[in-house]
C-alpha cells in the first residue's frame, strides 16, 4: 500500500513537474507587469517538441543524443530517491544521498559533453562553466547533507538508516526547528544551491538569448526535437528535486493527504519565491557566483559544526 | 760517545733549521747529503755500546746512498736540466721556519712527556727526528719545484730513519736495507719524472700543474 | 712453491719483457694471468680449508684478509691482461694522438715498458697481500706505487705528467708516514719484547699487543696507528689525503686504472686493517674503529661533493672508489655485521670498479674524450659496452640485484645494529647523493643520439668487452648468490678483525 | 602455489630470453621476434598467474620458502588475500599491456629501438612486481622491489632521443631511488631489532623506533605511490612512457606503494598500541595529495600529463581511505575500519582498471595522430567512434559516475567517512567530515577534469591537422582495452560481488583486531554489500531507462528525418574550429578560483589597442613542488658542491698540507 502511494506521489511529481517553471514565468511577468506565457507553457512546449523532427550537427556523434537521454533519466532516477508526500521512499537505502548527487552529477557530465559535442565555442563556453559550478557545488550539497545527517544521527537515528528519507521527514522537521534552529541557515544554503543547481538568476538568466551570459541554455543551444523536449522535461525534475528538499526541510510531519498538500504547496511556494529573486535580482558576475556558492558552503559548514558542537 | 751522538744530533737539527731558511737548490742538495753523512755516523754512534757488522755495513749503504748517491745523482739532474739555482717558495721563508721551530717545541715536550719514560730513545733524538720529518714535509709543501720536493721528500725520510735506528737489530737489517733500496728506486723513479716534466712543460715549476682540478 | 711461485712468475714475465725483439708480447700477459690466478685460487682455496702455507721463511704467510684481496688483484690482472691485447691494438692504430685535453701530439710511452711494469705491479701486489709482515707490506706499497707510476705515464701528454708527479710525490709522502706508524708500532712493543727478532710479523704484533693493554705504551700504539691510517689511507684513498686518485684514475691508461682502483686501494687497506688487528689486541678497537668510522664517512660526504656536478667521467669513478673506501673503512670501523659486509663490499666493488674501468676505456677508446658532455647515444652507439656502463652505474650505486646491494645492506644493518643512527643517517644520505651524482653523467652519455663527428663503422673488439662483460656477470652472481666458499673466506677474515 | 611459481619461472625465462635477443645486434627480424616473444611469455605468464591466483582457494594461505645463495633472508613466497588482491591488478593489466603494447610496437624502426631490451624489462618489471606482491622475507622484498623500480627506468626511456624524455627518465630513476634508500632503512632496521628477515617471525611485538620504522615506511612507499610532496615523477613518468608501460606503471605499480604501507602495518605490530596521529598523517596527506593532484590535472592539456596527475589524485584517495581505516582500528569503531580498508582495496581495484584503460587509450590517441596534445586534438569520437566509446567509458568510471565501478569504490571511501560521526573527539569528527568535504571537491573536479580529457580530445572538430585524419585503429587491435573496459562496468554493476571478493582480504589484515573483525563481518560487510546492490540495481535499471528513453525519441522521431547541419553559430557564419574552445579557455574559470592555491599560471596575452591584432591564452599548471622546491634545491645543493670543490685546487704542495694538516690534527686529538 505504502509502496503504491508513494508510486502515486511519484507520479504526480513527475506529472506536475513542467508546472513549476511556468509558475517561475507568471510570477516574474507579473513583477514586470506583463501578462505572461500561460503557466501550462511548457507542457504545450514539450508537447510540440516531440512531435518535431530533428537537425543534429554535422560534427555531432551519439554523445550528442545520449546527453538529452542521460539527464533525464538521471533526474528522474534521483527523484525516486526522494521521500514524497511524507513517506520514505522504497528505493532509499542507507547512503542514498551520495547516489542522488552523484547521479545529478552524471546528468550534468551527459549534458556538458553534449555541448561539448557540438564544437560550438558558445556551448563550450556554458559547458565550461557548468562544469566548474557543477565541480564547486558538490561539496556544499555534501556538506548541506552532512550537517543535516549529523543532526539525525544525534536525534538518535542509527547510522545504518542514514537515507535521504530518514533525513527529510524521517521525524517531525518542527522538532528540528524548535531545537535546532540553526537546520534553518541550512534553507539558506540549500536554497542557493537551488539557483545554481537550476540556473536561475542571480547565477544564470535562462531568458536572456545573449549567449554570453548563459550557462545552461547555450549548452542546449543544438538541441531540437525531441531532444530538446528531454532537456526542458528533466530540468523540471531536477527543480522539482530541489524544491522538494527545502519543503523536506520546513514542513511539519502530518498525515499523508495533508502532507501532500502541503507539500505541493511548498514546492509552487519555493517556484513563487525563486520568481521573485529572480525579478528582483540582477545576474551575478559570473567570477562572482563561487562566492556565492562559497558563501553557502560557508554558511552549511557552520551549520554542520554548530551541530556537531552539541 | 754519548757526547758524540748528542752532537751529531745536534748538528742534525742544525741542519734542519737551514733547510728551512735555504734559498738555493744546491745548498739543499748538500744539505741533503751532509744529513746522510751524518746518519751513518748515528748509526755508527750505537747507544748501547756495542757495535757489529750489520751496523756497520748499513752505516756504509746509508753513507753511499743518501750522503753520496742522492745528492750526486740530484745535482747531475739539475746541471742536466739547467734548472735556476733559486729555491721558489710559496708561503716565503720565514713562516716555514717558525712552523719548524714550533714542531721543535711541540716534539721536545712530547718527549718530555711519553718518551722519556720507554728508554728506548736517547735524549733529543725524538724531536730531532720529528722535526727533521716536518721539516722535509714543509720543504715538500713550500717549494714550487719538483726537484726541491724531491729533496724535500729525502729529508722526510732522513727523520723516519732516525726514529728508526734505536730500534736496528740484526733481524731487521735486511728490512732497513730494503726500505732504503725503496727509498733509492723511489728517488730514481722521481728523477726520471723530473726529466720528463722538464721536457713536456720546459720548466719543472710545479705552478704550471694546475690542470687536473675540479 | 706455489706462493714462490705466485710471487716470481710475474717477476719473471716482467724481465723476460725486457728482452728485446718483436714477439708478441701482449700475448704473454694473459698467459701470466692465468697461471696467477690459478695459483691464486690454490692459495685461497688452501687458506680457506685451514692449511697455513708459508714460504720464504715466514715472509709469505697469506691469511684469509690477505688472500680475498690477492684474489681480487689476481682476478682484476687477469681481465686487464686480457684487456691490454685489446687495448693495445687499439692504440696501435692511432699514430698522431691528441692530447684529450686539447694539448699537443702526443707519442705513447714504450710497450716493452708498460709490459713490464704491469708484471712488477702485480708481482707487488701478490707481495702486498700474502705478507704478514708489516715491513714487507710496506715495501711492497712503496713497490706498486713505483711500478704503477710509469703506467700512468703510458699516453705522454703534459696531464699525464702531471697525475704521475702528484700520484708518485703524494703517495711518497704519505708511505713514509706509514713507514713512520711501522716503527712507532715497535716502539711502543719496545717494553714487552726484549726480544725484537721477528718482531714485525703481525701475529707477533697482535701477541705483543695484549700485553700492553691498558699500560700507558697504548699511546705509541695510538700514534702508531694515526701514522699508518694517514699514511696507507693517502694510499687508499681516504679524504681528504685521496687527492691524488681523481688525477691519476683518470689520466692512467682505463686497465691501469681498473687494477688500481680495483686491487691496489685494497692493498692500501690492507696495511690499516693490519694496524686495526693490532689495536683490537690492545684493546684499542674503539679507538681505531672510531678513527675508521670518521674517515669513512668524511670519505663518502666528499666524493659526494665531487661526484655532484662532475663532468668528466672518468674522475667520477675515480671518486667513487673514494666513496666506496669510505663505505670499507667505515664497516671495518662499525665491526659486527658490518665486518662481513665490508669484505664482501671489498670484493663487488673490485670487481665492479675495475669493469667500470674497462669500459670507460672502450668510451675513450671511441670518442677521445674524457668529459661526459661529448659522449651521447652509447646504447645504440656502443651496444655493448653502453649496457655494461649502465648495468655498472647501477651496480657501483648499491641497486639490486648486484653484489654491492646486498653488502652496503649488510653494512647498514651492522650500523644499526651497533646503534649509531646518525653514522646510519650519514651513510644513507651519502649513497642517495652519490647516486643521484653520478646518474646525471651517466644518462648523458648512454641516452641521446650519437654525436655525428665519431666515425660510424665501428665494431666492439672482443677483448675489450669479454673482460667487463665477465666482471659485470660475477657481480651480478654475487647479487643473487654468494658461493659456500667465498662466504667461508669472508667470514675468516671478518673473524680476523674481531667478528 | 605452484601454477603461480611456474608464472614466475616463465616470465624470467621470457626476459632471459628476450634479453639475450637484446644483446645481439638490432635488426627488424630480430625486433619482430622480440615483440612476438616477449608479449606472448608475458600474456601467458600473466594468464597462469592469474590461474594461480585463484587456484587453492581465494582465502587460503599458502607459502614457498627455500634457501638462497645469499648468507641471510630467504626465498620466500607467499600467497594470502592481500598479495591476491594486488595481484590482480598486475596480471590484468599485464596481460592486457602486453597485448596492446605488441600491437602498437609492431611497426618500429629497428635503428633507433631495441624491443628485445624493451620487452626484456617489461618481463622483469611483472616479475618484481609479482615478487613484491608476494615476497616474504624483507631482503628478497627489497631485492624485488628494486628490480620493480628500476626495470621502468628503460621502459620509460624508449624514446630516449628525446630530450624530455631523458629528463623525465632521469627524474623517475632518482625518485625510485631516494624512495628506495627508506625502505632500505626501514628493512635494515626491522632486521637489526628482529635478528631474521621472515615476515612471519617480525609480526608478534610492536619494534622499538616504531615511529621512526613507520615514517620510514611511509615516504619510502608514499614516494612510489606518489604521494604528495613526492609524487613529482610521475607527472614526468608517464607521459614520456610509451602507452603500455604508463598503463601498467600507474594502474599496477603505484598500487605496490599502497601494497607496502598495509603490509607495513603488519610489521610494526599492534596498531591499536600506536599514537593516533599515524592514520590522521596518512589521511591528512592522502586529501592533500588527492586535491592537489586534481587540481594539477586541471591545468594540464597534455591527455597523458593529465592522466598521470588524475593518478596522484586517486592514490591519494586510496591512502586517504586506509588511514581512515587505520583511524577505525586506533578507535576500535569497526565500521570505518572495515569500511575504510574496503574502499581503499576496492578503489585500487577500479583505479586500475580505468586507468589502465584511459592510458591505453590515449596511447591510441597518440599512435594515430602523433600527439596528445589536447590542444591540438579534438573531433576525434566521430574518427575512431569505438576508442573514443571506450575512453568514454573509463572518464565516466574515473569521474565516479554511476553506475560504473569508479562510483562504488567512492560510495564506500564516502559511507566510512560520514561513520566518522562515531568517532570520540569533536576535532576527530571535524576532520573526518572535513575530508569527506574534501572527497566530493576531488570527486567533483575530477568529473570536471574527464570532461576536459574527453571533450577535448575526442569532442568537437579537429584543433590541428594532427587530429583531421588520424590513423584509426581497426576495431580488432582495440581488443586487449576491452578487457580493462568490461572490468569498469562489471565493477560498478557487480559492485557488490566485487566488494565481497574483498573482504576476505580486510579479514586478513592482521591491523584489524579480533574484537572488530566480528562485528565487522557480521553487520558492516552484509550491510555494505546490500547497499552496493542497491546501487548496481539502480545502475542497470538506469541503463534499461536511458534504453527507453532512447527508444522513445526513436519512435518519437518516427520516419521524420534528423537532418543534418552545421552548429548553430548563433550568426556567426564564419566560424573555423579554431574558434571552438580550448583546454586552456575551457579551465579558465576554474584556474581563476584555485589558481592562487596551486600555482596555476595563466597567460593572457590580449592585445588593447584599439584595432587588436592577436591575442593569445593558455593556461599551465607547472609542478609547484618540484618549480618551488626540488629544483632549487637540487640545484643549491649542486652549488655548494661546486663551491666546495676548491678544494681540488691542483696544487699537489696543498694536497701535502692536506695531509700533514690531517696528521697533526689527529696526534693533537689521539695523542696528545
Amino acid at each position: 500500500m505504502d509502496t503504491l502511494s508513494y508510486l502515486f506521489q511519484l507520479v504526480l511529481a513527475l506529472v506536475l513537474a513542467p508546472l513549476v517553471p511556468g509558475i517561475i514565468n507568471r510570477v516574474k511577468a507579473k513583477f514586470a507587469g506583463r501578462r505572461g506565457k500561460p503557466v501550462l507553457q511548457l507542457y504545450y512546449d514539450i508537447a510540440k517538441l516531440v512531435r518535431k523532427g530533428e537537425v543534429v550537427s554535422d560534427t555531432a556523434t551519439w554523445v550528442f543524443t545520449a546527453g538529452p537521454v542521460v539527464s533525464m533519466v538521471t533526474a528522474v532516477l534521483a527523484l525516486t530517491l526522494l521521500p514524497l508526500g511524507g513517506m520514505a521512499s522504497p528505493f532509499g537505502f542507507n547512503g542514498d544521498f551520495i547516489l542522488c548527487a552523484y547521479l545529478l552529477g552524471m546528468g550534468r557530465f551527459a549534458t556538458v559533453l553534449a555541448a561539448l559535442d557540438t564544437g560550438s565555442p558558445f556551448e563550450g563556453m556554458g559547458a565550461s562553466r557548468e562544469a566548474l559550478f557543477g565541480a564547486i557545488g558538490e561539496p556544499v550539497l555534501f556538506l548541506s547533507f552532512l550537517a543535516l545527517v549529523s543532526t539525525a544521527m544525534s536525534m538518535g537515528i542509527p547510522s545504518t538508516e542514514v537515507s535521504l528519507s530518514s533525513l527529510f521527514c524521517g521525524f517531525s522537521p518542527m522538532a528540528w526547528v524548535m531545537g535546532r534552529p540553526e537546520i534553518m541557515l541550512l534553507v539558506a544554503a540549500m536554497g542557493v544551491l537551488l539557483l545554481v543547481e537550476n540556473c536561475r538568476i542571480p547565477v544564470d538568466d535562462p531568458n536572456t538569448h545573449l549567449e554570453l551570459t548563459m550557462i545552461h541554455e547555450v549548452m542546449v543551444l543544438d538541441h531540437s526535437g525531441p531532444s530538446l523536449a528531454f532537456i526542458l522535461y528533466g530540468a523540471s525534475v531536477k527543480l522539482w528535486i530541489f524544491s522538494a528538499l527545502l519543503a523536506g526541510l520546513l514542513l511539519p510531519s502530518m498525515s499523508v493527504w495533508a502532507y501532500t498538500l502541503s507539500m505541493l504547496a511548498a514546492v509552487f511556494g519555493v517556484a513563487v519565491l525563486v520568481g521573485i529573486i529572480e525579478s528582483v535580482m540582477a545576474r551575478l558576475r559570473m567570477p562572482v557566483v563561487p562566492a556565492l556558492i562559497g558563501l553557502a558552503g560557508a554558511v552549511a559548514s557552520f551549520v554542520l559544526i554548530l551541530t556537531l558542537v552539541r | 760517545m754519548y757526547s758524540l751522538f748528542q752532537f751529531v744530533i745536534l748538528l742534525l737539527l742544525i741542519s734542519d733549521l737551514v733547510v728551512l731558511w735555504s734559498g738555493r737548490i744546491l745548498m739543499l742538495i748538500r744539505l741533503s747529503a751532509l744529513q746522510g753523512m751524518l746518519l751513518a755516523a748515528l748509526l755508527l754512534l750505537p747507544i748501547n755500546g756495542h757495535l757489529d757488522g750489520e751496523h756497520i755495513f748499513l752505516a756504509c749503504a746509508v753513507f753511499a746512498l743518501k750522503g753520496i748517491g742522492f745528492p750526486v745523482f740530484l745535482r747531475r739532474v739539475s746541471h742536466k736540466l739547467g734548472i735556476e739555482p733559486m729555491v721558489r717558495v710559496r708561503l716565503g721563508r720565514f713562516f716555514p721556519l717558525l712552523a719548524g721551530l714550533a714542531c721543535l717545541a711541540f716534539s721536545m715536550l712530547l718527549e718530555n712527556r711519553i718518551a722519556e719514560a720507554l728508554g728506548l730513545f736517547p735524549h733529543m733524538l725524538l724531536p730531532v727526528a720529528l722535526t727533521t720529518l716536518f721539516t722535509g714535509l714543509i720543504v715538500v709543501v713550500n717549494c714550487a719545484k719538483a726537484l726541491t720536493q724531491v729533496i724535500g721528500y729525502l729529508v722526510a725520510e732522513n727523520g723516519i730513519f732516525i726514529l728508526g735506528i734505536p730500534l736496528m737489530t740484526e733481524g731487521s737489517m735486511w728490512f732497513e736495507l730494503s726500505i732504503l733500496l725503496d727509498v733509492f728506486a723511489a728517488i730514481f723513479v722521481m728523477a726520471i719524472a723530473i726529466n720528463h716534466i722538464n721536457s713536456a712543460f720546459s720548466s719543472i715549476d710545479l705552478a704550471h700543474f694546475r690542470n687536473l682540478r675540479d | 712453491m706455489m706462493l714462490i711461485l705466485l710471487l716470481f712468475v710475474p717477476v719473471v714475465a716482467g724481465i723476460v719483457m725486457f728482452i728485446p725483439g718483436s714477439w708478441p708480447r701482449r700475448q704473454l700477459l694473459p698467459a701470466v694471468g692465468m697461471l696467477h690466478t690459478l695459483l691464486s685460487g690454490m692459495t685461497l682455496n688452501a687458506v680457506r680449508t685451514g692449511k697455513a702455507p708459508s714460504a720464504l721463511g715466514g715472509l709469505l704467510q697469506p691469511d684469509a684478509l690477505g688472500v680475498i684481496f690477492l684474489m681480487l688483484a689476481s682476478l682484476l690482472f687477469l681481465a686487464a691482461s686480457f684487456y691490454a691485447v685489446g687495448y693495445l691494438r687499439e692504440e696501435d692504430k692511432l699514430h698522431v694522438k691528441r692530447d684529450f685535453n686539447g694539448g699537443r701530439p702526443f707519442t705513447n710511452a714504450p710497450e716493452t715498458r708498460f709490459l713490464a711494469c704491469l708484471c712488477f705491479f702485480i708481482a707487488a701486489m701478490t707481495l702486498v697481500t700474502t705478507t704478514p709482515n708489516l715491513g714487507a707490506l710496506w715495501v711492497g706499497i712503496e713497490l706498486t706505487t713505483l711500478s704503477s707510476a710509469p703506467l700512468i705515464y703510458f699516453h705522454r701528454h703534459q696531464a699525464s705528467m702531471e697525475a704521475t708527479w702528484k700520484y708518485l710525490m703524494i703517495c711518497s709522502v704519505g708511505i713514509a708516514l706509514a713507514l713512520l706508524g711501522n716503527i712507532l708500532m715497535n716502539v711502543a712493543f719496545f717494553h714487552t719484547n726484549a726480544d725484537l727478532h721477528g718482531m714485525d710479523q703481525v701475529s707477533a704484533f697482535i701477541a705483543a699487543a695484549k700485553e700492553v693493554q691498558g699500560t700507558d705504551n697504548t699511546i705509541w700504539l695510538k700514534a702508531a696507528f694515526i701514522f699508518l691510517l694517514v699514511g696507507y689511507g693517502t694510499k687508499m684513498g681516504l679524504a681528504p689525503m685521496h687527492t691524488w686518485l681523481p688525477d691519476a684514475h683518470s689520466q692512467a691508461p682505463s686497465l691501469e686504472a681498473a687494477l688500481s682502483s680495483g686491487a691496489l686501494l685494497n692493498c692500501a687497506f690492507l696495511g690499516i686493517l693490519r694496524g686495526h688487528q693490532i689495536m683490537i689486541a690492545g684493546g684499542l678497537g674503539d679507538f681505531s674503529g672510531g678513527l675508521l668510522i670518521f674517515f669513512g664517512l668524511l670519505s663518502m660526504a666528499t666524493a659526494a661533493v665531487f661526484i655532484v656536478g662532475q663532468g668528466d667521467y672518468k674522475r667520477l669513478l675515480a671518486y667513487s672508489s673514494v666513496e666506496h673506501v669510505g663505505i670499507l673503512a667505515l664497516s671495518i670501523g662499525i665491526g659486527g655485521t658490518a665486518l662481513f659486509g665490508g669484505m664482501l663490499h671489498s670484493v663487488c666493488h673490485s670487481l665492479t670498479k675495475g669493469m667500470l674501468f674497462l669500459v670507460a676505456g672502450n668510451i675513450l677508446t671511441r670518442y677521445h674524450s674524457l668529459s661526459s658532455y661529448d659522449v651521447r647515444g652509447l646504447r645504440e652507439d656502443m651496444p655493448l659496452s653502453g649496457a655494461l656502463w649502465t648495468a655498472g652505474f647501477l651496480a657501483i650505486v648499491g641497486s639490486p640485484p648486484f653484489g654491492l646491494f646486498v653488502s652496503e645492506f649488510t653494512i647498514l644493518k651492522g650500523i644499526f645494529a651497533s646503534g649509531r643512527i646518525f653514522v646510519a643517517l650519514g651513510y644513507l644520505a651519502a649513497l642517495a647523493t652519490i647516486f643521484v651524482g653520478m646518474s646525471v653523467p651517466v644518462l648523458r652519455m648512454v641516452q641521446g643520439r650519437p654525436p655525428r663527428d665519431v666515425p660510424k663503422s665501428y665494431s666492439e673488439s672482443l677483448y675489450t668487452v669479454l673482460p667487463p662483460a665477465v666482471l659485470c656477470l660475477m657481480v651480478l652472481g654475487l647479487g643473487f648468490c654468494v658461493p659456500d666458499w667465498l662466504a667461508d673466506t669472508l667470514n675468516r677474515a671478518a673473524a680476523l678483525l674481531g667478528a | 602455489m605452484n601454477i603461480f611459481l611456474l608464472a614466475l619461472l616463465l616470465m624470467a625465462a621470457g626476459a632471459v630470453a628476450t634479453g639475450i635477443i637484446a644483446i645481439r645486434p638490432v635488426t627488424a627480424a630480430s625486433n619482430r621476434t622480440a615483440n612476438a616473444l616477449g608479449p606472448g611469455t608475458a600474456a601467458l605468464a600473466c594468464l597462469l598467474g592469474l590461474i594461480g591466483v585463484f587456484s587453492g582457494g581465494w582465502t587460503s594461505i599458502e607459502s614457498f620458502q627455500t634457501a638462497w645463495g645469499l648468507p641471510f633472508g630467504a626465498l620466500a613466497f607467499g600467497l594470502d588475500p592481500l598479495s591476491r588482491l594486488f595481484l590482480l591488478p598486475v596480471f590484468v593489466l599485464g596481460l592486457s599491456c602486453a597485448l596492446a603494447g605488441s600491437i602498437s610496437l609492431r611497426h618500429t624502426d629497428p635503428e633507433e629501438h631495441n624491443l628485445g631490451a624493451h620487452w626484456a624489462f617489461y618481463l622483469i618489471l611483472l616479475l618484481g612486481m609479482t615478487c613484491v606482491m608476494t615476497a616474504r622475507d624483507g631482503i628478497f622484498f627489497m631485492l624485488s622491489w628494486e628490480l620493480m623500480s628500476l626495470s621502468p627506468f628503460f621502459l620509460i626511456d624508449f624514446n630516449d632521443r628525446d630530450r624530455n624524455v631523458q629528463d623525465a627518465s632521469w627524474v623517475y630513476l632518482v625518485a625510485a631511488h631516494l624512495g628506495a634508500v627508506f625502505l632500505i632503512a626501514f628493512f635494515a632496521m626491522l632486521w637489526q631489532q628482529n635478528g631474521t628477515t621472515l615476515f612471519a617471525a617480525m609480526t608478534v611485538e610492536a619494534p622499538a623506533h616504531a615511529t621512526l620504522l613507520f615514517l620510514c615506511a611511509f615516504i619510502g612507499f608514499g614516494a612510489k605511490a606518489g604521494l604528495a610532496p613526492l609524487h613529482v615523477w610521475l607527472p614526468e613518468a608517464h607521459p614520456a612512457a610509451p602507452s603500455h608501460v604508463s598503463a601498467l606503471l600507474s594502474g599496477a605499480m603505484l598500487n605496490a606503494g599502497l601494497y607496502g604501507i598495509i603490509r607495513s602495518f603488519d610489521l610494526l605490530g599492534p596498531m591499536q598500541e600506536h599514537p593516533a596521529w599515524w592514520g590522521w598523517l596518512l589521511v591528512g596527506v592522502g586529501i592533500v595529495t588527492a586535491l592537489m593532484g586534481i587540481l594539477k590535472a586541471l591545468g594540464q592539456s597534455h591527455l597523458k600529463r593529465l592522466l598521470a596527475y588524475s593518478s596522484v589524485e586517486n592514490m591519494g584517495l586510496m591512502v586517504m581511505a586506509a588511514g581512515v581505516g587505520l583511524v577505525g582500528v586506533q578507535n576500535g569503531i569497526a565500521w570505518i575500519a572495515a569500511l575504510g580498508f574496503s574502499g581503499c582495496l576496492f578503489h585500487m581495484l577500479n583505479h586500475s582498471a580505468f586507468k589502465g584503460l584511459l592510458f591505453l587509450c590515449a596511447g591510441e590517441v597518440l599512435h594515430s595522430t602523433g600527439t596528445v596534445d589536447m590542444t591540438k586534438l579534438g573531433g576525434l569520437q566521430k574518427r575512431m567512434p569505438m576508442l573514443g566509446m571506450l575512453f568514454a567509458l573509463g572518464a565516466a568510471s574515473i569521474a565516479c559516475l554511476p553506475p560504473f565501478n569508479g562510483f562504488a569504490g567512492e560510495f564506500v571511501i564516502s559511507l566510512s567517512l560520514v561513520k566518522g560521526l562515531y568517532l570520540h573527539g569533536l576535532e576527530q569528527k571535524i576532520a573526518m567530515l572535513v575530508t569527506l568535504v574534501g572527497l566530493m571537491l576531488v570527486s567533483g573536479i575530477s568529473a570536471f577534469v574527464y570532461l576536459k580529457a574527453y571533450g577535448m580530445t575526442f569532442l568537437g572538430q579537429p584543433r590541428s591537422q594532427f587530429a583531421e585524419a588520424p590513423h584509426a585503429p581497426e576495431n580488432r587491435l582495440l581488443l586487449p582495452l576491452c578487457l580493462p573496459a568490461a572490468l569498469c562496468v562489471v565493477g560498478g554493476l557487480g559492485a557488490k560481488f566485487v566488494f565481497q571478493m574483498i573482504q576476505p582480504t580486510i579479514a586478513f589484515i592482521p591491523v584489524m583486531p579480533k574484537s572488530l573483525l566480528g562485528i565487522a563481518q557480521d553487520v558492516v560487510i552484509s550491510g555494505t554489500s546490500s547497499l552496493l546492490g542497491n546501487i548496481s540495481l539502480f545502475g542497470i535499471f538506469g541503463i534499461l531507462l536511458v534504453a527507453g528513453a532512447a527508444y522513445l525519441r526513436r519512435i518519437l522521431l518516427g520516419r521524420k528525418e534528423v537532418k543534418r547541419g552545421p552548429t548553430w553559430g548563433c550568426g556567426y557564419q564564419y566560424g573555423t574550429p579554431r574558434i571552438q574552445y580550448t583546454p586552456a579557455s575551457f579551465v579558465e574559470p576554474a584556474a581563476r578560483i584555485f589558481g592562487n592555491v596551486i600555482g596555476t599560471e595563466t597567460k593572457p596575452q590580449i592585445d588593447e589597442s584599439y584595432f587588436p591584432q592577436k591575442s593569445s591564452f593558455g593556461v599551465s599548471a607547472p609542478d609547484v613542488v618540484r618549480g618551488k622546491f626540488y629544483t632549487p634545491l637540487f640545484e643549491k645543493i649542486l652549488d655548494a658542491c661546486n663551491a666546495l670543490k676548491v678544494f681540488q685546487s691542483g696544487v699537489v704542495n696543498t694536497y701535502i698540507l692536506y695531509i700533514i694538516v690531517t696528521l697533526i690534527a689527529l696526534l693533537f686529538w689521539g695523542v696528545a
